[in-house]
């Protein structure tokens, strides 16, 4: 293993700190227990709070601002934060209108921030993300994960509490966009966990692995590697049979945002190949691609891969997406 | 059961998770994200650290201290889990007293019960519980039967190892070896093995005294 | 070799064709010769173009858009483009001011963008970026090399030719921004050109390459990995070093903008790791860190590696690095 | 030297290229980015396609346009290096006159003359020029002596040989392997080698004819 860090212990707190003083303008880290928040405290709104293991940066703490979260709660390293971090945010951010924590659908972020939830002093609601259709036979699992479009759902909800929306409102928007989205990844490579040192998975050259959660959890299964179109396409299958397998239909205009998120090795000339590709197949599918995004969104440390995203839009859910925002990773309009 | 055993096996439980520090590590990354080892380090050397804090209080209270700080400290999902063990365990000791080995059988149930609540799953889902439910099920019935403590220790040992080694051919349904379907079966659940061995590590405590 | 691409040599055009199509708000895509340009061409204002080999992105055409970029014409992967490509890029952007080229100091670029502004038919000026100070004795070596401080030096001169200065201006203001910048780069891998299949050059698990190139050309030299904090160090005194060889002074202020620009497969976890720690460092040395940027702006591809950029602001540097700027990969109040 | 001649050089020379992909291709990873072989692959090739467009132009007009090709395809470095030579040669030639062995190799030299202008770069600095500029001092001298065409070649091939091979030892002062210092030292620099596979492809051709 060879990343740049000094004790395995520190490098949370590290990059916590570097990330504080980077987005100074922007962000204010509170320690022990660990959370950030933004820097100008909003009023009269509903907070939004989010929160998960450390290692999926820009996720959670690079969409603290403006039009997206009031607070993140950082845990180690692929592992959920603990309940006295979200409540040390609540505390700090409440203003008056109720707390929405956005949590990813893992058994440790549902338990931890359902505890934080059960001890709050204040009205809360939760929207649980649970994008990714790897998981094929929901009878077998806990539920579907969250993955990137975790970012999807923190935008728009983000938006509509600046208009002032209830709790009530914003948990609704919330849980649209989640059921309105999709996400699979794909990986080349294991992540490093640091503690651990070494690769979560062996793979090997020839191989692939198709439907991999964002802690280089084992996915579907295991694959030739193969060209990008290929892969691409399954991808996108695997998408589009989720969404007629739950009855989602596209709207009206059968318009969609297309995210193409980079796992964290994978180059930015790699991602927009991958684009083409899916956008070209969406579009076959009688699907409109009129939003977008390319990059390393929601990240597994250093893992080479890719997830699709697709969130079929509506005219609310275009107008959130498309509102201002001012984070360390996501600005539009200001 | 007194603070000063409670302290001890603070320290036996920490022993036992460090030493099996290869052990958990592989089989969390086998069929989950590769924490679990640390995450139990993490947690039980923070109860390690607290016999100063604890040594003055009442069983019930030190555990239900213990919750609180597994609770900051371990995350994930056996953070809440065994945090909700401990605070429930506590909460059931100081209502119904400790004052038998069957108060605490009781309350080692209310604490697996808690945990059954919190994470929604029962046995046979290839998690902690398919050491814990055994476990407790045994420890009640044995200290109903008013039988040897020593006897009673080496009987949920071998239950604990039991029920580890049977999470070995589960399909996972819950946490997150769960998105694997068949691919899970051949790997023993990773917080099944730390409950099996802080079990062990207790059982071996009251054995040798 | 793992990568999501088709055939080798659609590489660049599918990745391209991806760029335009997901920025197709912000760009237009020209083929044959290659350029992109603003989708709405700027009237009045000197035209500026940049380019260079691709892989890495988003350099440079991330950067076309309001305030920075005109155009830009990506070459083959680390491969100089043509002139040819500048030449179909200058008619199109020309805007009756003179074209600026902003050239990254390589053999290729210089020579393929001085033939080009040979041949043009328009006043032009050049911009050569060299902000690159691993290479120590530049008698040896024709220049330092353009690495990410050509992302500072487009930011401020795209700025002030809004304002429509003169290709004089403009011209200086790159030429002042570039001398007061300098960078160095580490990798702990190398990365993989795709028509080579494997990487550019072996490296242990127990060593790390000082003053790499963002082409994974070798750099200083091959050293024993370390921890972070030491490899940061030795890059900040580097950096202080060159400064007080070119003898180049902060400003009254002492303050400066720090780049810790990720090469492509390090986690910007780690990214913000190293910022915190050369952020104290430079500060343990009277420069005030005033400005950041924290990310993948100037990528080698899949290289697991960090450049290190301090530029010295002075009132004109920091005006234009505050300025309104809409491109795909930054975007300040706009 | 007729157009034919040109095309049926063409095709050896990107012939020669591509049997040498491993060689280019490693020399260029050692010491600089590893494109050289991909690159000059790319431009020889476009050349090799032209021979319908040439057939009919004048030798210097064809050289001019292979120039103006390569300029447009090989990119890097080495293309408007390239470049800069065949349209510098295929200016001299039509100034010049094309009717004698002396005037190509007045024409080769100013070619070198506008690589050494283009590159600002001279002998010694680990470039191509180190195999070019003594290729072209031995051309002109040879047949300034009106040495028999064969003598020409296999003397021109020696000297490009040793030129290449000379680049081994020398530290880099141009080109992406200026940044290298010492290390450049013990390997061939890979525009030096694809300039002497380029001669030594062309003088087989005429030793053959
Ligand atoms: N719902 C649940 N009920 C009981 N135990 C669970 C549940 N979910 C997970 N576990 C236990 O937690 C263990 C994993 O803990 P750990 O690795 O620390 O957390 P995480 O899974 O969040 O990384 C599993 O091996 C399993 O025994
Ligand atoms: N200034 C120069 N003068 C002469 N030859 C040069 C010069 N710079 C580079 N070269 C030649 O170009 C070769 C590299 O070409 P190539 O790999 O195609 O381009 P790049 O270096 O841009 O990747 C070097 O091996 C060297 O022979
Ligand atoms: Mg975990
Ligand atoms: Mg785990
Ligand atoms: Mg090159
Ligand atoms: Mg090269």
């Amino acid at each position: 293993m060879k990343k740049f860090i000094n004790n395995i212990d520190d490098i949370l707190i590290e990059s916590l700190n570097g990330f504080a003083t980077a987005h100074t303008d922007l962000v204010s880290l509170h320690l022990a227990p660990n959370f950030l928040t933004r820097k100008n405290k909003a009023q009269n709104k509903v907070a939004i709070i989010s929160g998960g293991g450390s290692g999926h940066e820009p996720l959670h703490a690079g969409y603290i601002g403006y039009g997206m979260l009031d607070a993140a709660c950082p845990g180690h390293v692929f592992t959920s934060p603990t309940p006295d971090q979200m409540l040390a945010a609540a505390e700090t951010v409440h203003a008056g209108k109720g707390i929405l924590f956005i949590v990813k659908n893992y058994a440790g972020d549902v338990m931890n921030f359902e505890m934080a939830a059960e001890m709050l002093p204040f009205e809360s609601a939760t929207v649980l993300t649970s994008d990714d259709c790897a998981v094929v036979n929901s009878t077998y699992t806990s539920g579907r994960r969250g993955v990137a479009g975790t970012v999807i759902v923190e935008k728009c909800v983000g938006s509509l509490a600046e208009t002032g929306a209830t709790l009530q409102a914003c948990k609704a928007l919330g849980d649209k966009v989640n059921n309105r989205t999709a996400s699979i990844g794909v990986a080349l490579t294991s992540c490093t966990v640091p503690a651990a040192g070494r690769p979560t998975f062996d793979i090997s050259d020839t191989e692939l692995e198709m439907g991999v959660g964002i802690h280089g959890e084992p996915g579907r299964r295991r694959e030739t590697m193969r060209e990008a179109d290929e892969i691409v396409s399954d991808c996108v299958d695997a998408i589009l049979t989720d969404f007629k397998l739950r009855n989602i239909e596209p709207a009206e205009n059968k318009a969609a945002l297309l995210l193409i998120n980079g796992f964290g090795a994978t180059p930015l000339m790699e991602l927009y190949l991958i684009y083409n590709t899916a956008a070209k197949l969406f579009n076959q599918h009688g699907i409109q691609i009129s939003r977008s995004l390319v990059g390393n969104y929601t990240t597994a440390l250093d893992m080479a891969g890719v997830s699709v995203t697709l969130c079929l839009l509506d005219d609310e859910i275009k107008q959130h997406w498309d509102s201002p925002v001012h984070t360390a990773a996501l600005r539009v309009g200001m | 059961m007194k603070t000063d055993f409670i302290i001890n096996a603070a320290k036996a439980v920490q022993q036992t998770i460090i030493t099996n520090e290869h052990t958990l590590e592989s089989l969390d990354r086998e069929i989950g994200d590769g924490d679990h080892y640390i995450n139990m380090k993490r947690g039980t050397t923070a109860i390690a650290g607290m016999h100063i804090e604890l040594a003055s209080l009442p069983p019930a209270e030190a555990l239900n201290k213990i919750g609180l700080k597994l609770l900051s400290t371990i995350g994930g999902a056996s953070g809440p889990l065994l945090a909700s063990f401990f605070m429930a365990m506590a909460k059931m000791l100081k209502e119904n007293g400790d004052e038998s080995n069957l108060k605490f059988a009781e309350a080692f149930a209310a604490g697996v019960q808690a945990i059954i609540q919190r994470g929604k799953a029962d046995i046979g889902e290839k998690t902690m519980l398919d050491v814990l439910i055994p476990v407790a099920d045994q420890f009640v019935l044995l200290t109903t039967q008013n039988c040897d403590v020593k006897l009673v220790c080496a009987s949920l040992m071998h239950t604990a190892e039991q029920g580890m080694l049977a999470t070995k051919s589960l399909i996972a349904t819950k946490g997150r070896a769960a998105g694997l379907g068949e691919r899970a079966i051949g790997h023993i659940d990773p917080g099944a093995k730390s409950c099996q061995l802080m079990i062990e590590a207790v059982c071996n405590l009251i054995l040798k005294e």
